[in-house]
């Protein structure tokens, strides 16, 4: 257990830090190379829209920008200040809905953005993977082959064209399922057995998406695992021993793809983030991804940083969740 | 000085391995105190023996010095290995120590053709200046081992038998004309009709080219064949050696004998020894750690001293023998309790 | 090559699929060179007509003929691609072959961020960094940026192979033939090394191109410069689908599943052929 | 009493890659018997066809592999079956494992990596026999693997605990389970050390006594075959060219080829110089002409580049396929 804790657990942990170390680095550093000083083309913004802006006010009003956005200062002040900010959860005022904290729009949009996600990597991953494993018993299977060809179909197409074509087959052309948001505008958000319903209808195309193309690669990714691994001894053994093929199937074949699988899905959640947050984007679904469409619309600097940090920690933390889950999958690892 | 006439000089060589985490973790000789020599004069063909971890292959490593022991030297024509690391140096001492591996088919790359390891070879070596007049060079290497140019050119690995791509391996190996060839297991993967011709191979280098041959093998049977002299391997130390006759027509360790008389005898006649029952070793990694001994845990002749520190070596009827049986204190003891027996049967 | 081309032409769907799709989109960008309009130039034609034999994709409402535009938009996405691929090829090549054949620390330093690159969420960065350079950014820079984040996995991939070959014995026969380290990895490694190179490449084009899309839908690039995003951007703003001109948003969602579909094809259909096994299986072995 | 009777066996892999379209005459003419309470040893070189006819045998034929002609009986104690004809569901319930059970070259991974080794006896037990009772089951377990002297720890832990030498045990022990008529070996101890392989080969052979059942061991390594086999059958090429009771074969072998093969064995206290055979075993996709050992037998005659040789009864255990002793009766 200790060895396990050491050589397992501990430098998780480590690669943990090192991401949100480089992300946030990241983050600091990329407004720093801008040509665009954020605080002059916020403050000639304001110049553009109020027009009685004495020259006072605007050296005030530049001096309280600078402060805000951490610029006072050495490049390494700046930086301890930047992270001093942010493990006190400090994400500064939006600008376009000024006072409210950024950290205020983003858990308000948090659990939509999560909810979508969650239910689209589980059904994705979970359907995808039986369905890949199941291919590689049944090859001839017209079925099987339809689906194969739709995931090689699927598969390459961008989440943007993806969302773009079920939104005009499936909103436009035949119009079964609304056009935007999680729910009609107007409605009251409540806790109640219509109001689920509406947003699980207005939730099916956004998914859908998401989970078409996840499919697609985890039955892929399955597809070639399972035919590699079904030439391995121990189910060749199993074969010769007579077990059913579903045992085969999932004991022996499943059981053991699962786990490159699992390192697979934690290793693809940035980029399958990235996806849900066009999706957002093209069905309206008030998620981060909306956020990040609004606040690129109103130039609200402070929330797209808001929204990239809170992104990588967020990532960052699934994937240590995926790491310690791990384990109990590969007994390999348990007793190193 | 006596070092100038030695080959090769293993001097109380030691590896050790970190094993574990990164704290609370252990250390484990893979090589444990090992000395041995070559003469320069008489070419040899000297034989380290031993089953799976036994550390044959460290020791491999540690002699074409593609690792550094823990403590310890190893000498080669009076240098010390470890001062070896200038490129013009290892050159110098590739040229004279070279390898040959185990894995016939692994041994040149399968989208290469073979021959183009011989000619780089050559060439690399300044046997020949370019590649077109290496031809001679190679089509000589390849004559030694009974084959010929035309035979193997434009061949990819696959196209070989294991025989083939063997020979062709100590071909490539005798090409800067070395003095020593390290050969690790190179025919436990090549087919039976075909493993004697590897075998009397470097028997013939070693009486015609003067090319002394470390063979590696845990293969009894063939190293008595070939070898002139044996070391038997356990957990690191060696166990026993001298000459391999002495070592396995009349083996002295207990260890060296239960090896010896596993070795299953191609002849219906006589199944009996082979028969009788034996136990079996605990984990790898346990006989490693353990003090004293490595063979204390399933040794039928143990006494207690063996649990308590490394038997020494002793020069026992002409060989090299790590076991305390053959101390004269346990002589003694032995001695002793037959002289008590003697007195209870009067 | 050309023998290459035919086997695989004659025993692989896939690849005929991939080769006739490919073929379309490498004539349509071609034939940008002969356009008789520029793309920036507007109300050249008249706005608006449907698809026709004559305007296979109609027009806009900014009167461009859109099969000339999209020549150009494709030609352009496909530049991105591969400039953005060969910039994340040479990162990941120097990281894998360096971190698979030194080991040791520097395997591990150099592990530790490439993992944390293959982590972090690089769409919020990415309009982070867009955002900031407000419109600034060209197709040539964004294809560079693009390509410093699109190479860790690739790395990876390039590293374990390394590492495998490091320990097989026809390595050390290299070095035992007095072979330089760089030479060594030149011809042991790199032929193995190349199906991966040469797959990934296109799969990076991919990323790329589909990455584009993103941000230019998003306003984020330079939408003055006709690309597969930018053609979408336009539609957008001018609400062609509320407007009834599909076409405008068919164009690019036809030339961009084409595009894709035929590169991802292409793509498992190289990665089979290459695979060193199948490989051996050609030569006979 | 014979077990097993195969008759003219030829079963070929039929492969295409990009067009290139091979077949590999794997085996190619094979007969023989095996009775009840006898270990059979198969003896030959790296793909001599060894291994497919076992995969025919044991009825595990999967393509590229496909039987040309020939035919597969067995007499089991209750029933006969022909292997080539029969339904798939009759094969897994009522003969794998219960009358035919298999332990396979590379022990180190015939055991599921992820599950423990109790569940892959619980898996065996439960598809054959049902498992209406589990304390039953483990108590039946234990005895099992104790009574083969393991110990029961065993069952607790997963493969990746135990050395090589224990998994093979384990192996064996798995493939006892239900006492089958036939166990089929293929290079059992290949990977082990000579102690280890020792104490398998004696597990084996102690199984083998108890049980008064059939044991096909298929092994490169002759020594094994002298220590172990009750009669030995020589391959090459694809066919069977010599097969006799294990003293006949290692005293007075008759084909050229099984004769170099046991005079070219090194033995401890031996330094006599050993000759090799000339030449390497043929591909299997384009065999030589007329007798397979042709081109590297030191007595080939001209018939021998033309014609096949038939297979010689020389007495009723002894079997030979040489041109050499056509003309010795003639």
């Amino acid at each position: 257990m200790r060895k396990f804790i050491l050589n397992y657990l501990i430098p998780r942990i480590g690669q943990y830090l090192m991401v949100i170390f480089v992300g946030v680095t990241l983050t600091f550093i990329i407004p720093r190379l801008s040509p665009n000083d954020p605080v002059e083309t916020q403050v000639s913004q304001m110049m553009m829209s109020g027009s009685h802006v004495s020259p006072e006010e605007i050296e005030h009003l530049r001096e309280a920008l600078t402060e805000m956005y951490g610029l006072s200062g050495s490049p390494w002040e700046q930086y301890l200040a930047f992270w001093g900010r942010l493990l006190r959860g400090d994400l500064g005022p939006s600008l376009s809905t000024f006072p409210t904290p950024v950290s205020t729009l983003l858990g308000r949009a948090m659990p939509w953005t999560f909810g979508l996600l969650l239910t689209a990597v589980l059904i994705s991953w979970v359907i995808g993977n039986v369905l890949g494993a199941i291919a590689s018993y049944h090859e001839g299977n017209p079925a099987i082959r339809l689906v194969d060809i739709l995931s090689q179909a699927v598969r390459p197409i961008p989440y943007y064209i993806m969302a773009l074509v079920l939104l005009v087959v499936f909103a436009y052309y035949i119009p079964i399922f609304p056009f935007s948001g999680a729910y009609p505008p107007g409605m009251h958000v409540e806790l109640s057995w219509s109001f689920a319903m509406t947003v699980i209808r207005h939730s099916i195309l956004p998914a859908l998406s998401l989970i078409l193309i996840g499919l697609g690669g985890w039955f892929i990714g399955m597809k070639s695992l399972t035919s590699n691994i079904i030439s391995e001894d121990y189910v060749v053994y199993a074969e010769n021993a007579g077990l059913r093929q579903n045992t085969i199937l999932y004991q022996y074949v499943m059981r053991n793809a699962l786990l490159p699988q699992i390192t697979g899905l934690a290793l693809q959640l940035g980029l399958i983030f990235s996806g849900a947050l066009i999706m957002e984007v093209v069905f309206g679904y008030p998620g981060m991804g909306l956020l990040t469409l609004q606040a690129v619309m109103a130039n609200d600097y402070t929330l797209i940083m808001g929204i990239t940090l809170l992104s990588i920690v967020g990532v960052a933390t699934s994937v240590l969740i995926l790491d310690f889950i791990y384990p109990l999958f590969d007994p390999r690892v348990r007793h190193q | 000085m006596s070092e100038n006439e030695k080959l090769l000089d293993v001097q109380n060589v030691m590896v050790s391995f970190h094993v574990g985490g990164w704290i609370g973790g252990g250390r484990l000789a893979a090589v444990n105190n090992v000395s041995f020599a070559l003469e320069a004069a008489k070419p040899e063909i000297f034989t380290l023996a031993g089953e799976s971890g036994s550390g044959k292959t460290t020791l491999a490593r540690l002699l074409l010095h593609d690792l550094d022991p823990t403590t310890g030297k190893i000498l080669f024509e009076g240098r010390d290995l470890a001062t070896i690391k200038k490129r013009k140096d290892v050159m110098e001492f590739m040229r004279k120590v070279q390898p040959v591996f185990q894995n016939p088919f692994d041994t040149f790359s399968p989208l290469s053709h073979v021959e183009d390891y011989l000619f780089d070879t050559a060439v690399n070596f300044g046997l020949a200046p370019n590649r077109r007049s290496a031809a001679p060079v190679v089509d000589e290497a390849l004559h030694q081992v009974g084959l010929s140019l035309d035979e193997v050119s434009q061949r990819y690995p696959h196209e070989l038998s294991g025989g083939q791509i063997q020979r062709v391996s100590v071909a490539r190996a005798l090409i800067p004309q070395p003095r020593l060839i390290l050969a690790d297991e190179p025919v436990s993967m090549v087919d039976a009709s075909l493993r004697m011709s590897i075998v009397n191979l470097f028997r013939k280098l070693r009486d015609e080219q003067e090319v002394s041959v470390i063979y590696i093998t845990h293969d009894l049977a063939t190293a008595y064949y070939i070898s002139d002299r044996i070391a038997i391997m356990l957990r690191g130390s060696v166990v026993e050696s001298g000459s391999v006759e002495a070592v396995l027509d009349r083996p002295r360790h207990p260890y060296t004998q239960l090896l010896q008389e596993s070795v299953p005898k191609p002849a219906a006649a006589d199944r009996e020894q082979w028969a009788k029952e034996i136990k079996l070793g605990a984990l790898e990694i346990t006989e490693y750690r353990q003090v004293g001994c490595k063979y204390a845990s399933r040794c039928p002749h143990v006494m207690d001293i063996c649990r308590t520190a490394d038997p020494p070596d002793l020069e026992v009827d002409g060989r090299m023998v790590k076991c305390y049986l053959y101390t004269n204190d346990a002589k003694q003891g032995v001695e002793r309790s037959a002289h008590l027996e003697d007195y209870k049967t009067i | 090559m050309l023998t290459v081309i035919r086997d695989l032409l004659k025993y692989d769907g896939r690849f005929r699929v991939a080769f006739v799709f490919l073929l379309m989109i490498f004539s349509l960008a071609v034939l940008s060179v002969v356009s008789p309009h520029d793309p920036g130039a507007t109300f050249k034609v008249p706005a608006d007509v449907p698809p026709s034999l004559s305007r296979p994709f109609g027009t806009n409402s900014r009167g461009q003929d859109l099969f000339w535009w999209m020549a150009f938009a494709v030609r352009n996405s496909l530049l991105l691609g591969l400039v953005t691929a060969i910039v994340s090829r040479v990162i990941a090549i120097f990281v894998g072959l360096t971190s698979g054949y030194r080991g040791g620390t520097i395997d591990r330093v150099l592990m530790s961020i490439n993992d944390s690159f293959v982590v972090l969420p690089v769409l919020p960065i990415l309009i982070l960094l867009s955002f900031l350079f407000q419109g600034r950014l060209n197709l040539m820079s964004l294809a560079i940026i693009l390509g410093l984040f699109g190479w860790p996995w690739d790395a990876r991939l390039i590293r374990a192979q390394v590492l495998s070959l490091k320990e097989r014995a026809f390595t050390r026969t290299s070095v035992y033939s007095g072979a330089s380290p760089f030479r060594t990895s030149m011809k042991e490694h790199f032929p193995f090394v190349l199906p991966i190179v040469f797959a990934t490449t296109i799969n990076n084009m991919l990323w790329a191109i589909g990455f584009e899309v993103t941000l230019s839908v998003l306003g984020l690039s330079d939408v003055t410069i006709p690309t597969i995003g930018t053609a979408i951007y336009w539609a957008n703003q001018h609400q062609a689908l509320v407007a009834g001109i599909w076409w405008w948003l068919g164009a690019p969602i036809i030339v961009a599943i084409v595009l894709f579909l035929g590169l991802y094809l292409l793509f498992s259909s190289l990665n089979e052929y290459i695979d060193p096994r199948t490989r051996l299986r050609r030569i006979g072995a | 009493m014979t077990l097993l009777q195969v008759e003219d066996l030829r079963a070929y892999y039929r492969t295409e890659v990009y067009g290139i379209s091979r077949s590999v005459r794997a085996v190619d003419g094979v007969s023989l018997v095996l009775n009840h309470n006898e270990i059979y040893g198969i003896a030959g070189e790296s793909s001599c066809g060894k291994t497919t006819l076992i995969k025919v045998i044991s009825g595990t034929i999967k393509p590229p592999l496909r039987v040309e002609s020939g035919s597969v009986r067995y007499n089991f104690k209750a029933f006969d079956v022909d292997m080539l004809n029969i339904d798939e569901d009759d094969l897994r319930l009522n003969v794998r494992w219960k009358e035919i059970s298999y332990v396979m070259q590379g022990s180190m991974s015939v055991l599921n990596p992820v599950r423990k080794i109790i569940r892959t006896f619980e898996d065996i037990v439960k598809t054959h026999q049902g498992l209406p009772d589990k304390k039953l089951f483990l108590e039946h377990t234990r005895t099992h693997v104790r009574t083969l002297g393991l110990p029961a720890d065993v069952l607790n832990l997963y493969p990746h605990q135990l050395s090589g030498g224990m998994r093979q045990r384990v192996a064996i022990a798995l493939a006892t389970v239900f006492h089958p008529s036939l166990i089929i070996a293929d290079e059992p101890t290949t990977a082990l050390d000579v102690v280890v392989q020792r104490g398998v080969l004696h597990m084996l052979k102690a199984i083998q006594e108890q049980s008064a059942n059939t044991v096909l061991l298929v092994t490169h390594d002759l020594a094994v075959h002298a220590n172990v086999a009750d009669r030995v059958g020589i391959m090459y090429a694809g066919r069977i060219v010599e097969e006799a009771p294990t003293r006949i074969i290692f005293n007075e072998p008759r084909h050229p080829y099984t004769q170099h093969l046991i005079q070219s064995l090194p033995v401890i206290g031996d330094k006599s110089p050993k000759a090799s055979l000339s030449g390497a075993p043929p591909s299997l996709a384009n065999p030589p002409s007329g007798c397979r050992f042709h081109p590297r037998c030191p007595m080939a005659m001209e018939i021998c580049l033309t014609e096949t040789p038939e297979m010689i009864r020389l007495t009723p255990q002894h079997r030979v396929a040489c041109h050499l002793m056509t003309g010795a009766r003639a």
